[in-house]
C-alpha cells in the first residue's frame, strides 16, 4: 500500500513539480521586475495550448527532429526514475553515476541533431555552442556526483543518497560543496542565465531556445516538458545535498524529508529567479571562463573527499 | 688433371663456340644448355661433399672443397646459368628496342660469362689462397669486359673504375696473403703454406702479428671487391651500367665470391685464438656498410643503382654472420640474397627494356604493364628487404638472434634500424614504380620467357624461407 | 601428437587452397565480386562456427618439417583470449564480405579485383595467423605478411598521388613498429632463450628494455600519440571495407598482442606503465580533438579510432598497473574493459566504415562539405550510422557505453582503494578527461551526423545519392543489431571475457554484483517513447512549411551551418594544440570591392606532422644526402678512402 | 745486422719509384719504371743466389723480359700513338708528391721495424721497407695523377712493391701462385691498356679526373 502511495506521489511530482519550478522562476522574476506576472501554474496552461495545436515542421526535416524529441522526452523520464532526485522516490534498478550522466549525454545528443535537422543556421549555431558547453560542464556535473561517490565508497547514487551516518564537518562540507557544483552546473546544463537567456528575442544569441527554434505544438510541448524536469532532476539532487548537509535532516521521517526536499526544489528555483534578475548573461566568449569555475569547484569537492577519505 | 678438365671444358667449349662464326640465334640456344650442363657437372663432381658434413672433398693438390664452399659452388652456377638462360632472351629483346646492333658483342658476352663464371668457381674449389686471389683477380678482369658491354661513355667509365679499384683492393689483399703465407713460415709449417685446410688446422701455432696483418689486409683486398663501405665506390656504376644479366651475376655471384674469401682467412683467424679481432671487425664493419648503404638507398635516381646500394647492404648483413663464425648462416643470407637480387636485377633489365629508361623517376605504373612482373617485382623486393615469408627474413632473424655479446648486440640494433630504414626506402621506390599510370609508350610487351626466371627464383627463395629447406645447411 | 598431424594438414589445405585461390582469381582484373565474397562469407561463418563449437577448449599446435620456417616451427595456440578476438575478427570478415559485393561494383573500374582479393585474402588469414600465434617468430611472420597486405590494400586506387603517399606512410609506421618489435624479441630470447610468449615474464629489471620496445612497437601499429600520424592517412585511403577491417580489427591485433605479452607476462615496471598510460591519455584526447576538426568523414573516423584505441590502452595500463600493486579488482574490471571495448570498437568501427563507405559510394564524395541531406535519400544507411555514432559515443544503453563504463568505474574504484593520494588525485583528473572526452565525441559525431545525413544536400553529387545496396545494409543491419545486442546483455559478455581471460591462464574474476540496468534501461526506454508516441505524437496534426528564415526568404544550401564552422567554438578552445591556416581567394573584374567568388579555405596543421615527423624526415634526408656527396664521382676520392681505409684499418690493428 | 745484396736492389728500386712520382712526362715515368723493375729483377737475381734457387732465376728473367721490357715497350707504344705525353698532376704538385713519396719511403722503414722475418730477427727489414715504400708510392701516384696511363703506371708499381715484399718477407712462395700472379698482371695490363685506347676513343681525352659522370646526384 505504501508503495503504491509512493508511486502515486512520484508520478505527481514528476508530472507537477517540473511545471511548479518553471512557473516559480517566472513569478520570482515578474514579482522582482514589479510585475504581477503569469500564475505559478502558466506552464501547465502552456503545455495543454500546445499539445492542442498543430505542428509546422520545416519541409527539409526528416523524421529525426519528432524522434528526437520524443527520445529525450523518454530518457528524461527514464532519468527520472533511475536518479534520487526525491527523497521519496520509488525503487529503482543501480542508478549509476556515470550512466546517469551519460543518460543525460543521451538526451543532449539527440537535442543537437533535432536542431540540425531543419539546415537552419540558428539551430546549427546553437548546437554547435551547446557541444561546446557540454564539452565544459560535463566534467563538471560527473566530478560533483563523483565527489560525493568517493566519499562514500559508491559509485551508486541510491546508495550515496540515502547514506546515514553521523554527521561530521567534513561530511556536511562536502555535501554543501557537491551540491554548489551540482546547482551551478545545472545553470549551465539547462542554459539559464548568465550562460543563455532563455526569454531572449534575438536567435543569434540564443543557445537552447535556438535549437527548438522549429519546434512547434506537441512536439515543443514535449520539449518543453523533458527541459523542465530536467530541472528539476538537477535542482533535487543540488537541493538533497544542500538538506543533507544538515546533520538533524536524517532524523526526519520519510514525509517530513519529503516536504523539506520539494521546498528545496521550489527554493532553488526562487533562487534562480532572484539570480536572472540580478545578473546579465555573459558574453559568449566568457562564458567557458565562468563554467571553469564551476569545474574547479567540482574539482575541489573531489579533491576533497579524496582527502577526507586518506584522512580517514 | 682430370678434374682441372671436367670443370673447364664446358666453358672452354662455350668460349670457343662463342668465338666462332656461329650465328648469334643458334648460339642462344646453346649457351643456355652449355651453362645448365656445366651446372650438372659441378654438382656432380661437389656431391660427396654435399652429403658429407665436416670432412673436404680433395680433387688435387690445391682444389678442394667441403660443405659450405660446395654450397656456394652450386649457387653461384646456378645463378650463372639462370642469368645466362635470361640474358638469351634479354639480348632479343634489345634488338626491339634499338640497341646492341653489333652481334659480335653479345658473342663475346657469352664467351666472357663464361669464363667469368670459371673464375668464380674456382674461387670456391681452390684450396690454395694464392690460387684463390688468382682466381679473384680473374673474375675482376672477365667481368671488366661484362661491365664494358654497351661500350659507351658511361659504361666505359664505370669499366675503368671497377678494374682500377678492384685491382688496387685485390693487391692489398694479394699483400695479406703474402702475410699469412709469412706467419705459416715461423715453425708453425715447414717451409710455409698457402693451403687453407693446413692453416686451419695450424692456426694456432702461426706467427700471431703477421697473421692479425694479414687479416687486415685481406679484409681490406676481398672487402673492396665485396664493396663494404667505404670502399664500395665502384660497384653502384658497375652494377648500374652492366646489362642486367650481367648486373645480377656481379650482384648475386661475385660479391659471393669476394665474401667468401673474408669468410675463408676470417676462420683461419677465429680458429687461432685471436677471436675478438676477427669477430669485432667484420661485425662493426658489416653493420656500419648496411647502415650507410641503407642511407644511400633514399635518395636513388636510378633504378639499378638502387638495387645495387641493397647488395652493398646485404653485403654488410653477410659481413656479421662471417663475424658470428657462422658459415652456414652467411650462406644462408647470401643464397636469399642472391635469388632475390637476381630476379630484381633481370626485372629490372627488363623494365628498362619497357619503359627505356633507367630513372626511377621517369618509370611508372609497371603494375599495370604487367601484372606478372609488378608481382613478381614486389615480391622480389620483399625477398630482399628481408620480408617473411621470404628465405632473407628467416636468415636475418638467426643472425640477429646470434647477436649475443654487447658489441654484437649494438651491431644488432645497427642492423635492425638498417633492415628498417632499407625497407621503407626501397618499397618507396619500388611503389612509385609499380603504382600509378604508365609514362612511357610500352616498348617490349611483357612475355612469358622474361618473367619465368625471376619468378621461378622468387618461388626459390620462398621455399628457403618457409620450409625446412634451410635445416639442410645447419647440421 | 595426432593434432601436429592434423596442424601440418591443415597449413597444406591452406597453402594449397591459397595457391589455386591465386591461380584462378589472382590474374583477372574484372571478377563478379559476389563469387570472392561468397567465398569469403563462407570460410569466415566456418571459423566462426568453429571458435563457438570449441568453445573452452584450448589447443596447441607445432608445424613440423617440411612446413618450417627454416629452422623454425610455427607455433599456434587457440585460447579464451584469442578465441574472443578471433570471433570478433570472423563476424567482421562475414559483415565486409556481405557488404562487398555491391561496394566493389561502385570502385571496380579503379580496382585489379584479382589482385585486391588475394590481398584481402591473405590480409585476413594472416591477421587470424597472428592472432592465434603462439611464439615470437611466428607472430612476426603472421604479423609481417599482414602488413604487407594492408598496405597493398591501401594503394588499391594507387592511381591518386594522395594514396600512395598514405601507403608510404603507412609502410613506414608499420616497417619501424616491426622494428621495435623484432628488437624487444630478440632480446627477449637473449634472455629467456625461449620464442614462446608463455616462457615470458617481465617481473626482472633487465626485461623492462624489452618491455619498452615492444610497447612502443605496439603503441606505433595501434595508432597511439605521437605514433598516431599514419591512421589518418591509411585509413580512409583504403577502400571501405578494408578500412572497416583495419579500424575494427587490425589495429586491436596490437591490443591483443599488449595484453598476450605484457599483461600475461605481468610486467611490472611502473615507468613503462606509467609511459603506456600518458601516451593513451594524450591519444584519447588528441585522437578526439583532431577528429572534430576533420571534414573527411573516413578520416574523422580513423581519429575516433585514435582516441577509442587510447581507452584501450589505458585500461591494459590500468590492468597492468593495478596487478603490480596487488590491487586485483581494479586490475580485472580495467582488463575486461580493455577487452570488451576492443570487441565494441571493433564492431561499432567496422559499422562506421561500412557506412561511411555506402555514403562514398553512392554520393561519390566523403567530404562533409559536400554531403548533407542524406537522410531523406539513404535513411536506412542514416539509421545504422547514427546507432553506431551513439554507440561510439558512449551513450546507454548501447555497447559503447557498457564498456567505457567499465573504464570509469575501474578508474573510480582505484580512486577508493589505491593506497596513495597522489595515484587517486591522477585517476580523478583521468575521469574528468574522460568525460570531457565524451563531450567532446559527442560534439565529434552530432558533427559528423549533423553535417553529413541531415539538412540540405550541399552538391550536386549528395544530391543524387541513392540508397545503398541490399548486401551493403544488410551488413550494417547484422553489426548494428549486435552492437544493441551486446550492450544490452553487458554483464553476459563481461562474464563471458573473464571466463575467458581465466582459461587462457590470467586470473580474471568479474566482481560487480549490481551491474548495469541496462537493459532494463532499453526496454524502458523503447517502450516510453513508443507510448508517448502511439497516444501524443502520432495523432497530431502535421503542417510542412520553410524552414524558419526569419522572413527573408530564399535559404540555400550555403546558408547552413558547415562542418568547419560546428567545430569552430570548440576547436577555438583548443588554439594552442589546432592551428588553423586560412586562405582566401578573391575572384572577379574588380576584386578589391565587389568581387564575383570568394573562396575562403580553412585547413588544420598538424603540429606534430610539422615540427617533429617532417624535421626527422628531413634529418634522414640530409644525412643520407651528406653522405652521398662521399660518392662523387672522382676516381681520385675513391682511392683516397681505400687509403684512408687502409690507415685506420693499420691503427687499428696496431693498438688492439 | 747485413744489409744484402737483394736489399740494396730493392732499396734502388723503391728510390727509383719514388722519382717517378716526381715527373709528369710520360716517357721519364716509363723509363724511370722499367730501371726500377730491373732493379726488382736483380733483387730476385740476387736473392736466388743467396738462397741458391733456380726457380727464382726464371723469375728474376720473366720479370726483366716482361715488366722491365715488354711492358715499357707497349706502353711506349701506347704512348706515341695517344699523342699525350704529360700528365697533368691531380691533388698535389709532382715535387711535393715527390717529397711526399720519400717520407713515406722513410716511414716504411719505421711501420715495418717490427715486422718478424722468418731469417731470424732483424733481417729483411730493409727488404720489407722497399716492398712498403714501393706500395705507398705506388698509391701516391695513383692519386696524383690524372691521366689513365699513370694510374696504370701506379698500379704497377703497387704490384713491384707487393712482389718484394713476398720476395723479401718468405721462403719461397709456391711457383704456380707467383707465375698466376705474374700472369694476372700481365692479363689486367693488357686489359687496362685496351681501355686506355677506348677511352682516347670516345672521350677523346685520357683524362680520368674528368671521368665523373657516373656519381650519386
Amino acid at each position: 500500500m505504501t508503495a503504491l502511495l509512493h508511486w502515486l506521489t512520484f508520478l505527481l511530482s514528476i508530472i507537477l513539480l517540473p511545471v511548479l519550478t518553471l512557473g516559480t522562476i517566472r513569478k520570482t522574476k515578474a514579482r522582482l521586475q514589479n510585475r504581477i506576472g503569469p500564475p505559478i501554474c502558466q506552464p501547465i496552461y502552456d503545455l495543454v495550448k500546445l499539445s492542442r495545436k498543430g505542428e509546422t515542421i520545416s519541409s527539409t526535416m526528416c523524421g529525426v527532429f519528432r524522434l528526437s524529441s520524443l527520445l529525450a522526452f523518454a530518457d528524461i523520464l527514464v532519468l527520472a526514475w533511475l536518479t534520487p532526485w526525491l527523497c521519496f522516490k520509488p525503487w529503482a534498478p543501480h542508478s549509476n553515476i556515470f550512466m546517469v550522466v551519460y543518460l543525460f549525454a543521451f538526451a543532449r545528443m539527440f537535442t543537437l541533431l533535432g536542431s540540425l535537422d531543419s539546415g537552419s543556421a540558428f539551430g546549427a549555431f546553437s548546437a554547435s555552442r551547446e557541444a561546446t558547453l557540454s564539452l565544459l560542464v560535463e566534467p563538471a556535473v560527473l566530478l560533483a556526483l563523483v565527489s560525493l561517490g568517493i566519499f562514500f565508497g559508491s559509485s551508486d547514487l541510491r546508495v550515496i543518497f540515502s547514506h546515514q551516518t553521523n554527521q561530521t564537518f567534513t561530511d556536511s562540507a562536502i555535501w554543501i560543496a557537491a551540491g554548489l557544483a551540482i546547482f551551478f552546473s545545472s545553470l549551465v546544463e539547462l542554459s539559464r542565465m548568465p550562460v543563455d537567456d532563455p526569454t531572449t528575442h534575438l536567435e543569434l544569441t540564443m543557445i537552447h531556445e535556438a535549437m527548438i527554434l522549429e519546434a512547434s505544438g506537441r512536439n515543443l510541448a514535449l520539449i518543453e516538458f523533458a527541459h523542465a524536469l530536467k530541472m528539476s532532476i538537477f535542482f533535487g539532487l543540488a537541493s538533497q545535498c544542500f538538506l543533507r548537509a544538515f546533520p538533524q535532516f536524517n532524523t526526519f521521517n520519510v514525509y517530513s524529508q519529503g516536504g523539506l526536499n520539494i521546498v528545496g526544489i521550489l527554493g532553488l528555483a526562487l533562487f534562480v529567479g532572484l539570480l536572472e534578475s540580478l545578473i546579465v548573461k555573459l558574453q559568449w566568449r566568457k562564458v567557458p571562463e565562468f563554467i571553469a569555475y564551476i569545474l574547479s569547484l567540482s574539482l575541489i569537492a573531489s579533491l576533497a573527499a579524496i582527502g577526507a577519505g586518506v584522512i580517514k | 688433371m682430370n678434374f682441372f678438365i671436367s670443370v673447364t671444358a664446358i666453358p672452354l667449349a662455350t668460349v670457343i663456340l662463342s668465338l666462332t662464326k656461329l650465328k648469334v640465334e643458334q648460339l642462344r640456344l646453346v649457351v643456355p644448355v652449355m651453362s645448365w650442363l656445366q651446372f650438372g657437372v659441378l654438382t656432380f663432381l661437389s656431391l660427396p661433399a654435399l652429403q658429407n658434413n665436416h670432412s673436404f672433398l680433395t680433387f688435387s693438390v690445391d682444389f678442394s672443397i667441403e660443405k659450405i664452399g660446395a654450397c656456394f659452388l652450386l649457387l653461384t652456377n646456378f645463378i650463372a646459368a639462370a642469368s645466362i638462360t635470361h640474358a638469351t632472351c634479354f639480348f632479343a629483346n634489345e634488338k626491339l628496342v634499338g640497341r646492341g646492333e653489333d652481334p659480335q658483342h653479345e658473342k663475346l658476352y657469352y664467351a666472357a660469362c663464361a669464363l667469368f663464371v670459371t673464375a668464380m668457381s674456382f674461387v670456391f674449389l681452390s684450396d690454395n689462397l694464392g690460387l684463390l686471389w688468382v682466381s679473384i683477380e680473374a673474375t675482376t678482369l672477365f667481368s671488366a669486359a661484362l661491365v664494358y658491354f654497351s661500350r659507351d661513355k658511361h659504361s666505359l667509365e664505370a669499366t675503368w673504375k671497377y678494374l682500377i679499384i678492384c685491382s688496387v683492393g685485390i693487391a692489398f689483399a694479394l699483400l695479406g696473403i703474402i702475410l699469412i703465407f709469412a706467419s705459416s713460415q715461423h715453425g708453425a709449417i715447414a717451409g710455409g703454406s698457402l693451403s687453407l685446410r693446413l692453416l686451419v688446422d695450424h692456426a694456432n701455432e702461426l706467427q700471431p702479428k703477421l697473421l692479425q696483418f694479414g687479416y687486415i689486409f685481406c679484409l681490406l683486398g676481398f672487402g673492396t671487391k665485396a664493396g663494404v663501405f667505404p670502399l664500395h665506390t665502384w660497384l653502384p656504376d658497375a652494377h648500374s651500367e652492366a646489362p642486367a644479366p650481367a648486373s645480377a651475376l656481379l650482384s648475386g655471384a661475385l660479391l659471393n665470391c669476394a665474401l667468401f674469401s673474408i669468410c675463408r682467412v676470417t676462420e683461419i683467424i677465429q680458429v687461432s685464438g685471436h677471436s675478438f679481432f676477427a669477430t669485432f671487425l667484420p661485425i662493426s664493419w658489416g653493420a656500419l656498410t648496411a647502415l650507410a648503404a641503407s642511407f644511400f638507398l633514399i635518395h636513388q635516381v636510378g633504378i639499378k643503382r638502387l638495387w645495387a646500394y641493397s647488395s652493398i647492404e646485404n653485403v654488410g648483413i653477410m659481413l656479421v654472420a662471417i663475424g658470428l663464425g657462422s658459415p652456414p648462416l652467411f650462406f644462408f643470407q647470401a643464397l636469399n640474397h642472391s635469388l632475390a637480387k637476381v630476379a630484381l636485377f633481370l626485372l629490372s633489365g627488363n623494365i628498362i627494356q619497357s619503359a627505356g629508361t633507367k630513372e626511377l623517376k621517369q618509370i611508372k605504373g609497371i603494375l599495370q604493364v604487367s601484372p606478372s612482373w609488378g608481382i613478381t617485382f614486389a615480391a622480389a623486393a620483399a625477398a630482399v628487404t628481408g620480408m617473411p615469408p621470404f628465405g632473407s627474413f628467416v636468415a636475418e632473424w638467426m643472425i640477429l638472434s646470434h647477436c649475443g655479446d654487447l658489441v654484437q648486440r649494438i651491431a644488432a640494433g645497427v642492423l635492425l634500424f638498417a633492415l628498417a630504414l632499407s625497407f621503407i626506402a626501397v618499397s618507396l621506390h619500388v611503389g612509385r614504380i609499380l603504382w600509378g599510370k604508365p609514362k612511357h609508350q610500352i616498348a617490349v610487351l611483357p612475355t612469358f620467357s622474361s618473367t619465368l626466371i625471376p619468378l621461378l627464383l622468387c618461388i626459390f627463395s620462398l621455399l628457403a624461407g618457409s620450409t625446412c629447406l634451410p635445416t639442410f645447411f645447419f647440421d | 601428437m595426432q593434432i601436429q598431424d592434423m596442424a601440418t594438414f591443415e597449413m597444406l589445405a591452406v597453402l594449397l587452397g591459397f595457391l589455386s585461390l591465386a591461380l584462378f582469381f589472382g590474374h583477372r582484373k574484372h571478377l563478379k565480386p559476389a563469387i570472392p565474397a561468397a567465398l569469403t562469407f563462407l570460410a569466415s561463418l566456418a571459423a566462426m562456427a568453429w571458435l563457438i563449437l570449441t568453445w573452452g577448449h584450448n589447443f596447441h599446435w607445432q608445424t613440423q618439417a617440411p612446413f618450417l620456417l627454416g629452422v623454425f616451427p610455427l607455433t599456434f595456440e587457440v585460447d579464451g583470449l584469442t578465441r574472443l578476438f578471433l570471433l570478433l575478427l570472423s563476424t567482421l570478415t562475414c559483415a565486409v564480405s556481405v557488404f562487398s559485393p555491391s561496394y566493389i561494383s561502385h570502385i571496380a573500374a579503379k580496382t585489379h579485383a584479382g589482385q585486391y582479393w588475394i590481398c584481402f585474402w591473405l590480409f585476413i588469414v594472416s591477421m587470424y595467423a597472428v592472432v592465434s600465434s603462439a611464439d615470437a617468430i611466428t607472430f612476426l611472420v603472421a604479423w609481417e605478411l599482414m602488413s604487407l597486405a594492408s598496405i597493398a590494400l591501401v594503394a588499391t586506387d594507387h592511381s591518386h598521388q594522395s594514396v600512395q603517399k598514405s601507403a608510404f606512410i603507412y609502410l613506414g609506421a608499420t616497417r619501424v613498429a616491426s622494428a621495435f618489435l623484432a628488437g624487444g624479441f630478440l632480446w627477449m630470447h637473449s634472455i629467456t632463450g625461449s620464442w614462446t610468449f608463455h616462457d615470458w615474464t617481465f617481473c626482472i629489471e633487465s626485461t623492462y628494455i624489452p618491455a619498452f620496445l615492444i610497447l612502443i612497437g605496439f603503441c606505433i601499429k595501434s595508432g597511439i600519440w605521437p605514433f598516431h600520424i599514419w591512421l589518418p592517412y591509411a585509413h580512409p585511403s583504403a577502400p571501405a571495407s578494408v578500412s572497416a577491417i583495419m579500424s575494427g580489427f587490425m589495429i586491436k591485433v596490437s591490443v591483443y598482442a599488449l595484453i598476450r605479452i605484457l599483461v600475461f607476462g605481468a610486467l611490472n615496471s611502473l615507468w613503462i606503465i606509467a609511459i603506456a598510460f600518458a601516451l593513451s591519455v594524450i591519444s584519447t584526447f588528441w585522437g578526439v580533438l583532431f577528429a572534430l576538426v576533420q571534414n573527411d568523414l573516413k578520416k574523422l573516423l580513423a581519429y575516433s579510432s585514435i582516441e577509442n584505441i587510447g581507452l584501450v590502452v589505458m585500461a591494459i595500463a590500468l590492468s597492468l598497473y593495478a596487478r603490480a600493486h596487488s590491487l586485483p579488482t581494479i586490475a580485472d574490471l580495467a582488463i575486461i574493459a580493455a577487452v570488451f571495448h576492443s570487441w565494441n570498437h571493433g564492431l561499432l568501427k567496422c559499422l562506421l566504415f561500412l557506412s561511411a563507405g555506402a555514403v562514398d559510394a553512392q554520393a561519390h564524395t566523403r567530404d562533409l562539405r559536400s554531403l548533407g541531406g542524406l537522410a531523406k535519400r539513404m535513411p536506412w544507411t542514416m539509421a545504422f550510422f547514427f546507432t553506431g555514432s551513439f554507440a561510439i559515443c558512449s551513450i546507454p544503453p548501447l555497447n559503447g557505453f557498457s564498456s567505457k563504463w567499465l573504464l570509469y568505474e575501474s578508474f573510480f574504484q582505484n580512486i577508493l582503494l589505491s593506497p596513495t593520494a597522489i595515484e587517486k588525485g591522477l585517476s580523478l583528473a583521468v575521469i574528468c578527461l574522460l568525460s570531457a572526452v565524451g563531450a567532446l565525441a559527442i560534439a565529434v559525431f552530432v558533427k559528423a551526423m549533423g553535417v553529413g545525413f541531415l539538412g540540405v544536400a550541399r552538391s550536386k553529387s549528395a544530391q543524387r545519392a541513392q540508397e545503398a545496396g541490399v548486401g551493403i545494409l544488410v551488413a550494417q543491419a547484422a553489426l548494428v543489431i549486435l552492437c544493441v545486442a551486446s550492450g544490452a546483455n553487458s554483464e553476459f559478455v563481461c562474464r563471458l571475457i573473464a571466463q575467458s581471460l581465466t582459461s587462457s591462464g590470467l586470473k580474471v574474476s568479474y566482481t560487480i554484483s549490481n551491474g548495469l540496468p541496462t537493459g532494463t534501461v532499453a526496454i524502458l526506454l523503447s517502450m516510453l517513447a513508443a507510448s508517448i508516441y502511439m497516444i501524443f505524437l502520432k495523432t497530431s496534426k502535421v503542417t510542412k512549411y520553410r524552414t524558419w528564415d526569419c522572413g527573408f526568404g530564399s535559404l540555400t544550401e550555403k546558408t547552413q551551418v558547415s562542418a568547419d564552422s560546428f567545430a569552430q567554438p570548440l576547436a577555438r578552445i583548443f588554439r594552442p594544440f589546432l592551428r588553423y591556416q586560412n586562405s582566401a581567394k578573391f575572384e572577379g573584374a574588380d576584386r578589391r570591392h565587389f568581387p564575383e567568388e570568394v573562396t575562403v579555405e580553412t585547413q588544420i596543421i598538424s603540429i606534430l606532422e610539422n615540427r617533429v615527423y617532417l624535421p626527422a624526415l628531413a634529418l634522414f634526408g640530409g644525412l643520407a644526402k651528406l653522405l652521398s656527396r662521399l660518392q662523387a664521382g672522382s676516381i681520385h676520392l675513391y682511392l683516397l678512402y681505400v687509403c684512408a681505409t687502409l690507415c685506420l684499418l693499420l691503427i687499428l690493428g696496431m693498438t688492439l | 745486422m747485413t744489409v744484402t745484396a737483394t736489399e740494396i736492389c730493392v732499396l734502388t728500386a723503391a728510390l727509383l719509384a719514388c722519382l717517378i712520382v716526381g715527373s709528369l712526362h710520360l716517357k721519364v715515368n716509363l723509363w724511370l719504371y722499367a730501371m726500377s723493375t730491373l732493379f726488382i729483377a736483380l733483387a730476385t737475381a740476387a736473392a736466388a743466389l743467396e738462397h741458391s734457387e733456380t726457380g727464382l732465376f726464371v723469375i728474376a728473367i720473366l720479370i726483366a723480359l716482361l715488366k722491365s721490357i715488354a711492358i715499357p715497350k707497349f706502353f711506349s707504344w701506347a704512348i706515341d700513338k695517344l699523342h699525350v705525353y704529360r700528365d697533368l698532376g691531380a691533388i698535389i704538385a709532382p715535387p711535393l708528391a715527390m717529397h711526399a713519396a720519400i717520407l713515406l719511403f722513410s716511414l716504411s722503414f719505421i711501420l715495418t721495424k717490427e715486422i718478424p722475418s722468418p731469417a731470424g730477427p732483424g733481417n729483411g727489414w730493409f727488404g720489407a721497407a722497399g716492398g712498403i715504400s714501393l706500395v705507398f708510392t705506388g698509391l701516391l701516384l695513383m692519386l696524383t695523377r690524372r691521366l689513365a696511363i699513370s694510374q696504370i703506371f701506379g698500379f704497377l708499381v703497387i704490384e713491384n712493391g707487393i712482389y718484394v715484399f713476398a720476395l723479401t718477407q718468405t721462403k719461397g712462395m709456391p711457383l704456380m701462385v707467383e707465375m698466376g700472379i705474374l700472369l694476372d698482371v700481365l692479363v689486367g695490363v693488357m686489359v687496362s691498356g685496351l681501355l686506355l685506347f677506348k677511352i682516347q676513343k670516345s672521350f677523346e681525352h685520357i683524362d680520368v679526373g674528368q671521368l665523373t659522370q657516373l656519381k650519386e646526384p
